[in-house]
């Protein structure tokens, strides 16, 4: 049976364009207060002046109508194998979901007296202790709202440390980061006040030890960011020299725990040397990503760096749980509030549904899952280094390119074997980089459907490079022009152009 | 483990394909002293059965979350319809990746073009983003983005900020040199007081000020953008409360330079916090300037149009340390669910939502004032929001009032402004029916009278 | 914009083809009692032997997976306009499915003590009386599970009426029904123990007066079975003097109220002299369809006919909600408990939230719409009757036919076109039918562009007949092989199909 | 009205195009003296907020639905797996029609066809139809499908089966010619007595019975069967407990030749009784005698497999009145949640579920046979049903354990047999934790004791 085959679906015009003046999809109870005149209320000059015009007017069917046909475009985990690399689009469960709508929790007001709000305290702080028990960090703050945010809380943390540290301000302003490295390592080292150098990697795929002791000789190196296993999906098996060799020249290893799908009760960052690490729970803790987040991106580190995670902490003294606001050496707030609280729920249902030995068993599934799909393509597509993928395999287009098809054409074209495309062009240190992470999320079948797609537009790139070069050829759209759509930017409606599409 | 498809025994006969004998030979390449020795210290695992009971009883906890409320200062309880989780609940939408691969995204692309105007309409701007963290680290964008745009490197902050977003932008400018200085408010009227701004000068790159403000009252947004532009400096608006944007002068009609909000308001549960989503808005010519991710119109070959994430030089994962922000996943679903509650209410619903919302307080205001012992005491015109001076202590008052009446009567100021213990900030929406409003009178007339009968 | 577009959808194969041995979706708590041994539990011969071999085995993702796979080659209302004739396919609010989940409606057992049941029993009262009051009729029962259940209640009770009347078995065992009758009636009445005599309709296609004098005249009339609106969506204009034939002649109307969204709020069947209906609350009350169910058929009589209505009945006495089951001359039960209480939760909460305007806003609405496609084309499609259509208007293939396509090769290319098509080949006394139902729930700009796809396939058939006859060319599969499928029915899934499909 | 995508003037617009001025017009058909001349008097229209409070407070009111309960009796409480309500809530599946458009009903028709064949695995037997409304219209269905396969009039009903089942069967044959006659059951094993069924001879078509039977006595459904057969009967078997079916004998491996059950079990809520779903299923000979629809296997064109609604000749809108049924609206989505729920637990699950709820059930039996003064009074084997003899009247004691020990302790017989003042039905299922069980044994104490003290 073919995976996928053609159907029909609904069009559908913008939420603007569908409106009508005149059409209602809400109904409020009747105001029950004595009404205060009009301009007692807000004097003129300060109202709105403008009618809210352009705002639609729709009536509930039509909203639902316009939200579930537009729905009906996108891929989704449902679906099937989602193998973004680098994103572990693993399943997200409906239990989870559950749990975050529970009355108890939705309608908790952030600000309600801490007496009120127990039963919240205790789930971060539950969360708290689980997430340090799987990095080996003693520190956790649960604040960050996602990865990169996560990583700008880390990078600060190591620069108020070695700020106290050596007293005033550091003279460390190096942060080394591999040149394999996810955009958002060098984005946040810089927020974070620091100078970004990048280290070379190996032919392994490996960082360069020579090259690491050579930036490391400088005496200005506050610290490095690393992946791992990295963005190559290669565990960097050097670790605990690395941090040595870091530590040694006093800095500290921050490491973007982006991928820890692989690593989950395998192996410990806190193990491995690694001071301070941020945690994607939208990747390994299964809270779903909605299209591009919530995502959440808890902090953890060592003891030794815990005084300066954000404010406040969860804490716990006896059976009370208490937020800790009197943390002076703290880098301060990084987010009102206590960050993704819907997430946290979710991240520790899933933790809890789990359990001690499903954690590992994932995370044996997910290495398990990408090593059968190096097996199965490594003898069709160049894969750039040897060593034996953990939770994902890098693979390029360089043998396809020669035939003028190349990474983004191969992706297109998986979507007409009903695949979400793999993450492309990244990590930037190979060339047409494909990088490929099924999670444990899929079974042994649609692994196979998949090798076998990729197998067959291997052979479609040599017998007939056309039917690749425009794929897809069984979405409602085509290739969509971006460079048009990023030299001339519309990045809004106006009534202007309802006129031109009605 | 019942989520993983692949049963033990398939998963043995997929090590043997791939030439191995056992699991962990799949760890081969981690050094064994980097591996863990031992089974994690976490429980079993849980039967959905036991999960829901254990986080059933741990909600039941929440006691704040079953009782009438008059919490906002940042997080606001407005009615969501039904419709707006039951459509975000479509795996769809919530399954979903950063639509990285349009032909087989454009659900969640066209859903964010359209947040994206939604946005612009409700603040009067030219371009929004695809949504930041939240307000607060809106905010905080806002100000390394004024230091971009004007190559200057001191802003000036309305002491009348929410505390946690003046706290976040702290800490996000710490290393930015950036140097954040503080504008008074008035005492008498709770507003900034802009008619001296000091320190204000050609070196200032932006103004920042919220209304409502933290106090609620609504600032003179329009006075705010003249003194900053008279020194070409960007003014820089926040708003916490975004129902008030169905009735108050948008902050673009009034000259504002970058506009953020909290969107919270719009359909999302105060969930303890967040999720929430931030909105962030400026005009056309500062558009590639912008922070985060921006969807825009693209067409394909036959013309058909489409859309794309785009302008993607100025973010991270090209750029690099040169990004104008390092945000990667932002909040899309909640944006989506903000963009499905605006479009349900609607031009009217959004009207009256803010209206009522206003009804509610000035009604409930009218009332407090009128209780021996308890005054308003700030001037400006405001919103939902409003302080009220207690006879007694907030933090004595305000657990009496939840034990004895089973109210959340407020915030006590005292939280972030210790010299300020009698303040309480009461927030009233159209969620609060008038006999909760009158419950609250009559809570604070007893605790009121109460007191005094313990002073006589 | 075009309507619809084809876009690539999963194929997926039956579940028992998905199954693999040791997987597991499911996860129950550790017993907690202390065992009993399996020989005392229960005997070995009354045990399993067959392992229950076959029933599948995955994991939760995999049915996940395999349910929405499946869902989306569904067409369904939240995509658009659903015109099934007859089956008035509105709008199914979110609201009343969450109503219906409350918990303390959803875990109430049928047998609770009445004392601790008052919640769901003032529903159903309430719902009782906001039936009577619609329909006219003082009687109401909410028992029947749907509108072919409700009919089987109605005429039983005419029945037990009439031997109760005449004394004995009445000797009157003739049930008069149109020709243009839905064919639960005859069944129903057929299972009554009646013998169905068919009346002829009019030219006009209204119930023919002249024979049902005929027929009454026979003095063996136990009653008439009528649709209002009939099946072809006209009023029968003669309902009082209709009524009146048959009273006088002893028997009783049953009026099947499939058609009721044509009369809420404008007309009750109670005030024409009706005796007897039964309502589809799936479709006059919005209760979802479900694919085929769950449905509601509560009968409404009048109060000559009350004490025939099933047991038990939910009556009141002061602020007390009871369950009547003194009722001496009942038809009895006709379903266990007290009929699909959640359908009685969403159709008060259609009612409550429709309100007194509403109500007759909707019916108007669906009357309007259906004009609107009258209006659009009756130029170019078979209109057999010339009576303004109420909510439903009825065309035939006449014209199209001569070009040799047919109702089912409109119905088929109208998919095409992105939209489900109309109820066919129904009702029976016109050739070639093609019911369309737009109800209330669909925009102008739908209907436009659903007269508009009419038309164009109105051209198609006589400019291109073969891409009509071929339809439809964009969905998954194309027309099915129904006649073998009957000749050599295969109505489960056997071990043997998994190899042959594997 | 909300839900109405036209606006007034929109309609208004609508109107002047097919010629009206005004919306009575649209019923000028409706002679004058048959419209309504007033508006209907049901309430005005309720906000959501206002809905959802209404109904919240009267779901409060169901006092039974918030406690521990062992009420059965054909309605039984089992847990649900989250996804099953996930799914169904799917628009997809829950908002469309009965599959009459193959091409685009897919989904719907291939769930339907994966029904059937899980009823048939789990029946024992060769075919099942898409569904029936729910247990009791069924059994019904299978009484005069009997009839119809035999053309014999006179149908043997176990005095054991559910009393409302055997209600609703007297009320569907009431004019069908056919006549009913009871088996008596045996008051020592509390199973129906087969060894002499009165009037069981060649003039009857079928012999009903149903295992476990109402008192929860597992029947010797062999034997049934070969007491019919010798007669040329068919022996029908209800099941009104389909959790059962993961333990007991199938009643096709015993020789039944209808099989009717209520699925309820599979994953549905009890919801006071409805909507649930009826099981129907026969053997391969007796296929077009089936009520209701069926779905089969059929090819397009290029052979690309697909299902169908089937065999429609047996239907009534082909054969009008001669049709097998009068049904046509089933239970499609209690019958797609019964899939769901048979897939997700599974072979494994649906074994674990049966053996859970036995165990508990036999558990209890024991502690409260201990207890003073109860006894149970039957010998026969059990599933998770039991009768209890109290030494007190049931409808004395139940509400006692409702009052002082929020338990709703089972069924009192007197309900349906008022010769049987102190026996109560008591139903164990997975879901009474071990605790519940214990706290219905203490309370059962109780309620005793104190009765010794009233006496004594
Ligand atoms: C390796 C790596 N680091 C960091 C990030 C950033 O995480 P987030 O998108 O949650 O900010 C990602 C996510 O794409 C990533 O793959
Ligand atoms: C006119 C008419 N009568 C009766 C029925 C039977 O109703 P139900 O399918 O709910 O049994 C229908 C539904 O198709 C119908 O259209």
């Amino acid at each position: 049976m073919k995976k996928a085959s053609t159907h029909i679906t609904q069009n559908e015009a913008l939420i603007f364009e569908r409106s009508q003046p005149g059409r209602r999809g809400y109904m409020l109870p009747p105001l029950d207060v004595d009404e205060t005149p009009a301009d007692e209320l807000l004097p003129a000059e300060l109202r709105r002046d403008d009618d809210l015009e352009g705002v639609p007017e729709l009536s509930e069917v039509d909203v639902v109508r316009h939200f579930t046909r537009i729905s009906t475009w996108n891929f989704h985990i449902d679906l099937g194998m989602y193998p973004l690399g680098s994103c572990t689009m693993k399943y997200n469960s409906r239990l989870n979901e559950r749990v975050a709508r529970m009355p108890g929790f939705a309608n908790l007001h952030p600000l309600a007296p801490e007496a009120d709000s127990q039963g919240a305290l205790e789930v971060m702080y539950e969360l708290q202790r689980h997430l340090s028990e799987i990095t080996g960090l003693a520190g956790v703050s649960l604040q960050p709202a996602a990865g990169a945010h996560g990583e700008l809380t880390g990078v600060m943390m190591i620069r108020a440390f070695l700020d106290k540290r050596d007293g005033g301000e550091s003279a460390r302003h190096l942060m080394l980061i591999p040149d394999s490295a996810h955009g958002t390592n060098p984005a946040s080292a810089h927020l974070s006040g620091f100078t970004v150098k990048t280290i070379r990697s190996t032919p392994e795929g490996l960082t360069d030890l020579e090259h690491l002791r050579e930036l490391c000789a400088g005496g200005d190196v506050a610290g490095l960011m690393l992946t791992n296993p990295n963005t190559c999906g290669i565990f960097e098996r050097n670790i605990t020299e690395i941090c040595k060799i870091v530590h040694d020249a006093g800095g500290l290893v921050y490491m973007d725990g982006a991928n820890m799908n692989a690593l989950v009760g395998v192996a410990r960052p806190g193990d491995m040397g690694v001071d301070v690490i941020h945690l994607n729970l939208h990747k390994t803790f299964s809270t779903p990503h909605g299209g591009g987040g919530p995502g959440s991106g808890p902090c953890c580190c060592t003891a030794e760096l815990e005084p300066f995670l954000p404010t406040p902490l969860v804490t716990r003294s006896g059976d009370r749980f208490r937020l800790d606001f009197d943390r002076p050496s703290s880098i301060g707030r990084v987010k009102a509030f206590y960050g993704n609280f819907g997430m946290h729920l979710r991240a520790l249902a899933s933790i809890l549904t789990h359990g001690r030995e499903g954690l590992r068993e994932a995370t044996e599934a997910a290495v398990l899952n990408a090593r059968m799909i190096a097996h199965g393509l490594s003898d069709i597509y160049d894969k750039p280094f040897d060593a034996p993928p953990m939770h994902e395999v890098l693979f390029t287009d360089k043998r396809q390119s020669r035939k003028g098809v190349h990474t983004l054409d191969i992706a297109k074209r998986l979507i007409d074997y009903g695949f979400h495309p793999m993450t492309i062009y990244f990590p930037l240190i190979v060339q047409g980089a494909m990088l490929i992470e099924p999670t444990e999320s899929v079974g042994r079948h649609e692994i196979e459907q998949f090798v076998e797609a990729m197998r067959e537009i291997a052979r479609e790139s040599v017998e007939d490079p056309e039917l690749v070069l425009n794929a897809p050829h069984t979405t409602r759209i085509g290739r969509l022009d971006e460079a048009t759509a990023a030299r001339k930017p519309v990045l809004r409606w106006k009534p202007a152009e309802k006129t031109a599409t009605a | 483990m019942r989520y993983i498809p692949n049963s033990p025994e398939e998963r043995q006969e997929m090590l043997s394909e791939v030439g191995l004998s056992q699991a962990v030979d799949l760890f081969d390449s981690i050094p064994a002293d980097a591996r863990l020795a031992r089974p994690l210290d976490v429980p079993d695992a849980l039967s959905e059965i036991e999960l829901l009971a254990r986080f059933e009883s741990l909600a039941a906890r929440n006691h704040a979350a079953g009782r009438p409320s008059f919490l906002g200062a940042g997080a606001y309880s407005h009615y969501s319809p039904t419709i707006v989780d039951a459509l975000i609940q479509r795996s769809e939408f919530f399954t979903a990746y950063t639509p990285y691969q349009p032909e087989v995204s454009q659900g969640t692309l066209q859903a964010i073009f359209e947040f994206q105007t939604l946005v612009c309409q409700l603040t009067g701007m030219d371009v929004a983003n695809a949504s930041m963290y939240d307000g607060s680290t809106a905010l905080a964008e806002a100000v390394l983005m004024a230091e971009r745009v004007t190559r200057r490197r001191r802003v000036i902050v309305s002491a009348a900020v929410h505390p946690e977003y003046l706290e976040v932008a702290r800490t996000y400018v710490a290393h930015a040199g950036v140097e954040l200085l503080s504008a008074a408010f008035d005492e008498a009227t709770g507003r900034t007081n802009l008619e001296d701004i000091e320190g204000l000068d050609e070196t200032v790159a932006a103004v920042v000020v919220q209304s409502p403000n933290f106090f609620g009252c609504v600032e003179d947004v329009r006075a705010a953008a003249e003194r900053a532009h008279a020194v070409g400096a960007l003014l820089v608006v926040a708003v916490t409360e975004s129902a008030s944007l169905g009735m108050l002068r948008s902050p673009g009609a009034c000259g504002a330079d970058i506009v953020i909000a909290e969107g919270q308001s719009f359909g999302v549960p105060v969930s303890c916090g967040g999720p929430y989503v931030g909105l962030f808005a400026t005009s056309e010519k500062y558009a590639r300037q912008l922070p985060g991710r921006l969807v825009g119109v693209a067409h394909d070959k036959q013309g058909r149009r489409g859309f794309v994430l785009t302008l993607a030089t100025r973010e991270q994962h090209i750029r690099r340390e040169k990004a104008t922000s390092n945000i990667c996943t932002n909040e899309g679903l909640i944006a989506l669910a903000a963009t499905i509650y605006m479009t349900t209410m609607g031009r009217r619903g959004l009207q009256e939502v803010a209206e009522q919302c206003a009804q509610k307080a000035h009604y409930a205001a009218r009332q407090i004032a009128a209780v021996e012992g308890y005054e308003l005491p700030y001037s400006a015109p405001f919103f939902n929001e409003f302080v009220v001076r207690a006879p007694v202590a907030a933090d004595e008052l305000l657990p009496r009032l939840a034990d004895a009446h089973n109210i959340t009567g407020g915030l006590a100021l005292s939280r972030y402004f210790p010299g300020r213990p009698n303040d309480i900030l009461v927030c009233v929406t159209e969620v609060n029916r008038r006999s909760e409003i009158d419950a609250l009178v009559a809570g604070l007339r007893k605790v009121q009278s109460s007191k005094f009968k313990v002073q006589s």
